[in-house]
């Protein structure tokens, strides 16, 4: 198991580099979805089922899901100036 | 009802009645709102007053859930959250409520058109506030320190003027960082103690410290806290928020908001840290560095300002620096001065916000340059001014005055007093220095204000002008009462603070005037005359001393970039003076 | 392995900060927020965390079988659904500020301008 | 500043954070081997105390209620106040018209599509409700299970078109769940201490070991904080979908300053 820990720690830590490497915030959205699904999977090999589905429901669905909402409203405006 | 039982309704009743404005707004009628908020928080003036008294016996103390200490069986095992009233906390508890119920009349009519939103957000705002004095628990301090700002960030954004979410971005980025560097920290200190309740972690840390991770801990929850508390040099996003903000929120943000963030380093080093010498150590001369630096920074950037509220923003910072040399002491005279100092200061700025705030509903603007002789019709608003230009600048009378002689006796050192006497006189004469152009018309050439940040305002213009001055007025007749009759309390209550088994010291603060006292207020009047009689430089020796005096101000106005990129960046520096600070030792 | 999982809590933070620093577009800047907010979580959990445990949940296992520490857990669970509804509010800001402004860029933002 | 010196000034601090990090890691308890007592006590005593099987339910709900109060409120804050942002100057109502960008096409929804949207909505639904339900004794419990079952509203979305989806998903209705959520957590916190007990304080019949319904207090707290989370994020999914709707007359005023 202790490998498990180890490696999705070392993952993690890629994730975020990926999440603040993505300069283009579209990008980033892909970046995000991978970080939280990668942090959902380290929080339940370290016995935490719970934060776990906190994490898969908000990480890799509910942020990214407003983060891009976010870049098609402000798309829009930027089409209607 | 004991008051051990009313304890929790303190929070129950603002959370609760929040929770039911939200469920109901749709259906609610105008005013509801309005006057449900003021009764409840006067009810929590009442009840939190009344606790403070209680607890002069010894501290009064809930255990949510019933989880006392003794229901885990175990001996220093803590499970349960615990609310502890003791007198200093639960009188500035009932101060926050005061103050919210003085912003609640002001802001009468103010916010109709939004279903209560702002109501529901001032309730959670106060209950935060409130739940962070009372609690006992380490991640509950957190919890309401979050609330406290996530309610923030939502009101300053309110306006939705460009400026307002700029400034509700930069503060929002900043404090959120601030909350997950005290998360941190809690997690360090309990990864070490074992525990969050405060009792708890002051026994273990006695029996570990020194340790790095404990200090580290320290370092995390104080970086949160000194960002909330707007200290030298994390304060940059406060002179944005607090100016951008509708104003019965500024009245809240710098009349108490921000001096909890101190009243917190002051609880925690007390009541948690107090055996670990490293850390004592950090807080005695560290922070009092830092409390010099804020005062000084503030005073002068607010010397250099136009607008009004951002004047007013800086004087908060440059007052904040003070009282943070009165928490670094951890004395007796210190905390006595410190409680007397935030209700004081919290009264005056108050006011002075509610001043702008009128100005800002009656002459759509709050810049000195461009209101020059605006205000002569307002003329009983500019007497209140002119009062609370002269208490902070050091008029002898009132809890200001006294709490700041307490303060500068706990600094133990002539040329520290000085300087906070300066910054002090440079936020008073500024104040005084915009109530003369605007109430009187006297204006002197300006000098470095003029190339300061300003712009135009307006706020909801249709509500009565004795319905906004009467609140501010009240806080001024308040702020210039003799202490004689609280001073017994506010000396009691700051040494049950230090030491709850009543074994401090008791400083009575006294407001006795001697010739003395009146070197803070002719240094204030001598500034103020040099601006107000300032003439164009015309030699070429006059003109380049203007310049020259112009360099410093410039350099300040170029650091307060605006940029929360760089406000970010200055806060990395900041947790690295204060943890090389602790490598040094 | 002992020391692994603070290296990558406080690297994490760094490069969040870092992301900040040199952030070109508010979203962006958000996003590297909670990268260091994520970092906290992993910090919490690695503190509660106990080789050869199992969950704190007693369903499949009886009480009593060792499991890491639920007090973590329970702080990073609210803490997380919380932050999501903070990241909606950094959101809702940068949206209306795109509105006003025409731009999301950090560096050209700041609530007051200078007088010249 | 610009960049660069931004950057340099980072690179200081770092550089006096680095030892100060270092020795700080070096001093931390062995990963993997906690030294708290606070968790050992929890799972040793909740389960007979509660008569819970999730621990993490029990401190929650219960042993740290309080903290769970405060929790939801800042739900409640956060969303309000991005509500009140959103809303700003273009008020409560809904667009009639899509927004879209020009140039881009729009695919037209087949009715697979719609049928599959209606399936699976329904049964993320039920796979909330199911988690919240099971709160005390699985992993699960209001806070996770109400996302999940606010995110089937976006299914239903993508499946119903806009104007169905907003005649489905009422924004009043959300706010009442949201509120209400909130004040019967204030008011299970509070009516314990009209019997003369502690805040609260769990006074309910505590029910079987494993059973849905066990926990005494702790299933009403669960609830409620389900109800929150349910209409809070429902309520940000509708205001922010409402964003990408094209507005009626531009909804932003001329700046008041310039």
């Amino acid at each position: 198991m202790s490998w498990a820990v180890g490696a999705l720690l070392g993952l993690s830590a890629l994730a975020g580099l990926l999440v603040v490497l993505s300069r283009d915030p579209r990008r980033q959205v892909y970046a995000l979805c991978a970080n939280g699904l990668v942090l959902s999977l380290l929080f339940f090999a370290l016995q935490a089922p719970d934060v776990a589905l906190s994490e898969i429901a908000i990480g890799t669905v509910v942020t990214p899901l407003l983060f891009l909402v976010t870049l098609a409203a402000a798309a829009m405006n930027r089409a209607r100036r | 009802m004991s008051p051990v039982q009313l304890l929790p309704v303190a929070v129950l009743l603002p959370l609760g009645l929040a929770a039911l404005l939200l469920a109901v707004a749709h259906w609610l009628p105008p005013r509801v709102a309005d006057a449900a908020s003021v009764l409840a928080s006067l009810i929590l003036v009442a009840l939190c007053g009344w606790l403070a008294v209680q607890a002069l016996h010894g501290p009064v103390v809930h255990w949510f859930g019933g989880w006392t200490p003794v229901a885990s069986g175990r001996p220093g095992v803590v499970l349960g959250i615990g609310f502890s009233a003791d007198p200093m906390s639960a009188i500035i508890a009932a101060f926050c409520a005061l103050l919210f119920a003085l912003s609640f009349i002001f802001a009468w009519g103010y916010f109709d058109k939004i279903h209560a939103h702002f109501h529901v957000l001032m309730l959670l705002f106060m209950a935060a506030m409130i739940g962070f004095c009372l609690t006992r628990d380490l991640f509950n301090l957190f919890v309401w320190f979050e609330l406290m700002s996530i309610a923030a960030f939502a009101l300053t954004a309110y306006p939705l003027g460009s400026s307002a979410l700029e400034g509700a971005l930069n503060f929002t980025v900043t404090n959120a960082l601030a909350s997950f560097l005290m998360l941190a920290g809690v997690g360090l200190l309990y990864a070490r103690t074992g525990s969050l309740d405060f009792l708890a972690m002051a026994k273990a840390i006695a029996r570990i410290a020194p340790d790095p991770v404990i200090a580290g801990g320290f370092v995390l929850v104080a970086t949160a806290l000194l960002t909330k508390a707007a200290i030298v040099p994390f304060h940059m996003w406060l002179a944005d928020a607090h100016a951008v903000a509708p104003t019965p929120v500024s009245v809240i943000f710098s009349g108490i908001m921000v001096g909890l963030g101190l009243f917190g380093i002051l609880k925690l080093t007390t009541q948690v840290f107090a055996a670990d010498a490293q850390v004592m150590a950090l807080v005695h001369e560290g922070l009092f560095a830092l409390g010099i630096a804020t005062a000084l920074t503030g005073g002068l950037m607010a010397w250099a300002q136009r607008h009004l509220k951002r004047l007013l923003a800086f004087s908060t910072i440059s007052h904040l620096g003070i009282m943070l040399t009165a928490v670094a002491a951890v004395s007796a005279t210190g905390t006595t001065g410190l409680l007397l100092y935030l209700i004081g200061h919290g009264l005056v700025k108050g006011a002075l916000f509610m001043i702008a705030g009128i100005l800002l509903a009656r002459r759509d603007s709050v810049d000195e340059l461009a209101l020059y002789r605006e205000g002569r019709a307002l003329w009983p608003v500019g007497v209140v001014m002119a009062v609370a230009g002269l208490l902070l600048g050091g008029l002898p009378a009132g809890s200001l005055y006294a709490a700041s002689d307490l303060i500068h006796e706990s600094a133990h050192s002539v040329a520290v007093m000085f300087v906070l006497v300066f910054a002090a006189s440079l936020t008073g004469a500024a104040v005084l220095r915009a109530a003369c152009r605007i109430f009187a018309g006297w204006s002197g050439t300006p000098g470095v204000e003029v190339t300061a940040p300003t712009e135009r305002g307006r706020e909801q213009p249709d509500r009565p002008l004795w319905l906004m001055l009467l609140p501010c007025a009240l806080m001024i007749g308040v702020a210039v009462l003799p202490v004689d009759s609280v001073a017994p309390f506010a000396g009691r209550a700051a040494a049950l603070l230090l030491r709850p088994n009543g074994q401090a010291p008791i400083v009575i603060a006294s407001d006795h005037v001697t010739l003395g006292s009146f070197f803070a207020l002719a240094m204030t009047l001598a500034i103020l005359a040099g601006a107000l009689m300032r003439e164009r430089p015309t030699g070429r020796i006059a003109r380049r001393a203007a310049r020259t005096e112009r360099l410093p101000f410039d350099a300040l106005q170029f650091l307060h970039s605006g940029l929360v990129t760089d406000y970010v960046a200055w806060m990395a520096v900041g947790v690295a003076l204060l943890a090389g600070f602790l490598g040094l030792r | 392995m002992n020391i692994l999982a603070w290296c990558v809590a406080a690297w994490l933070f760094g490069i969040g900060v870092y992301g900040i620093v040199t952030s070109r577009h508010y979203v962006h800047l958000i996003g590297c927020l909670s990268v260091c907010q994520s970092a906290t979580y992993v910090l919490l959990l690695g503190i509660g965390f106990r080789w050869h445990a199992g969950p704190p949940i007693f369903y499949d296992h009886p009480p009593g079988t060792p499991a890491v520490d639920p007090v973590v857990q329970a702080l990073v669970l609210t803490d997380i659904v919380v932050g999501a509804t903070v990241t909606a509010l950094l959101l809702a800001i940068a949206l209306q500020m795109q509105k006003r402004r025409g731009t999301l860029d950090p560096q050209h933002l700041r609530p007051f301008r200078q007088q010249k | 500043m610009n960049t660069p010196a931004r950057i340099l000034l980072l690179a200081i601090a770092l550089v006096v954070l680095a030892p100060a990090a270092a020795s700080l890691i070096l001093a931390m308890p062995a990963f993997g081997h906690p030294l708290s007592h606070y968790g050992m006590a929890v799972n040793a005593l909740a389960p007979h105390l509660r008569n819970v099987s999730n621990m993490v339910a029990a401190v929650n709900f219960d042993i740290r209620g309080i903290d769970t109060l405060g929790e939801e409120c800042m739900l409640l804050a956060a969303v309000t106040g991005t509500v009140m942002l959103l809303r700003g100057h273009r008020g409560e109502g809904m667009g009639e018209h899509a927004g879209g960008v020009p140039g881009r096409k729009q695919a037209p929804r087949s009715d697979a599509t719609v049928l599959l949207c209606r399936f699976m909505a329904t049964a993320l639904f039920l796979f909330g409700i199911y988690m919240v339900l099971h709160g005390t004794v699985t992993p699960g419990g209001g806070f996770q299970g109400g996302v999940i079952a606010a995110s089937s509203f976006m299914l239903l979305y993508l499946g119903e078109g806009y104007a169905a989806w907003r005649r489905i998903v009422r924004g009043p209705v959300l706010d009442v769940l949201e509120g209400s959520g909130a004040l019967a957590y204030a008011l299970a916190a509070a009516l314990p201490l009209a019997g003369g007990y502690a805040a609260l304080q769990n006074v309910l019949p505590l029910g079987t070991w494993k059973d849905l319904f066990s926990g005494g207090l702790m299933v009403a707290v669960n609830y409620a904080v389900a109800f929150a989370v349910i209409g809070g994020f429902g309520m940000l999914l509708l205001e922010f979908m409402e964003e990408t709707r094209a507005p009626e007359n531009d909804p932003v005023p001329d700046e008041e300053n310039e």
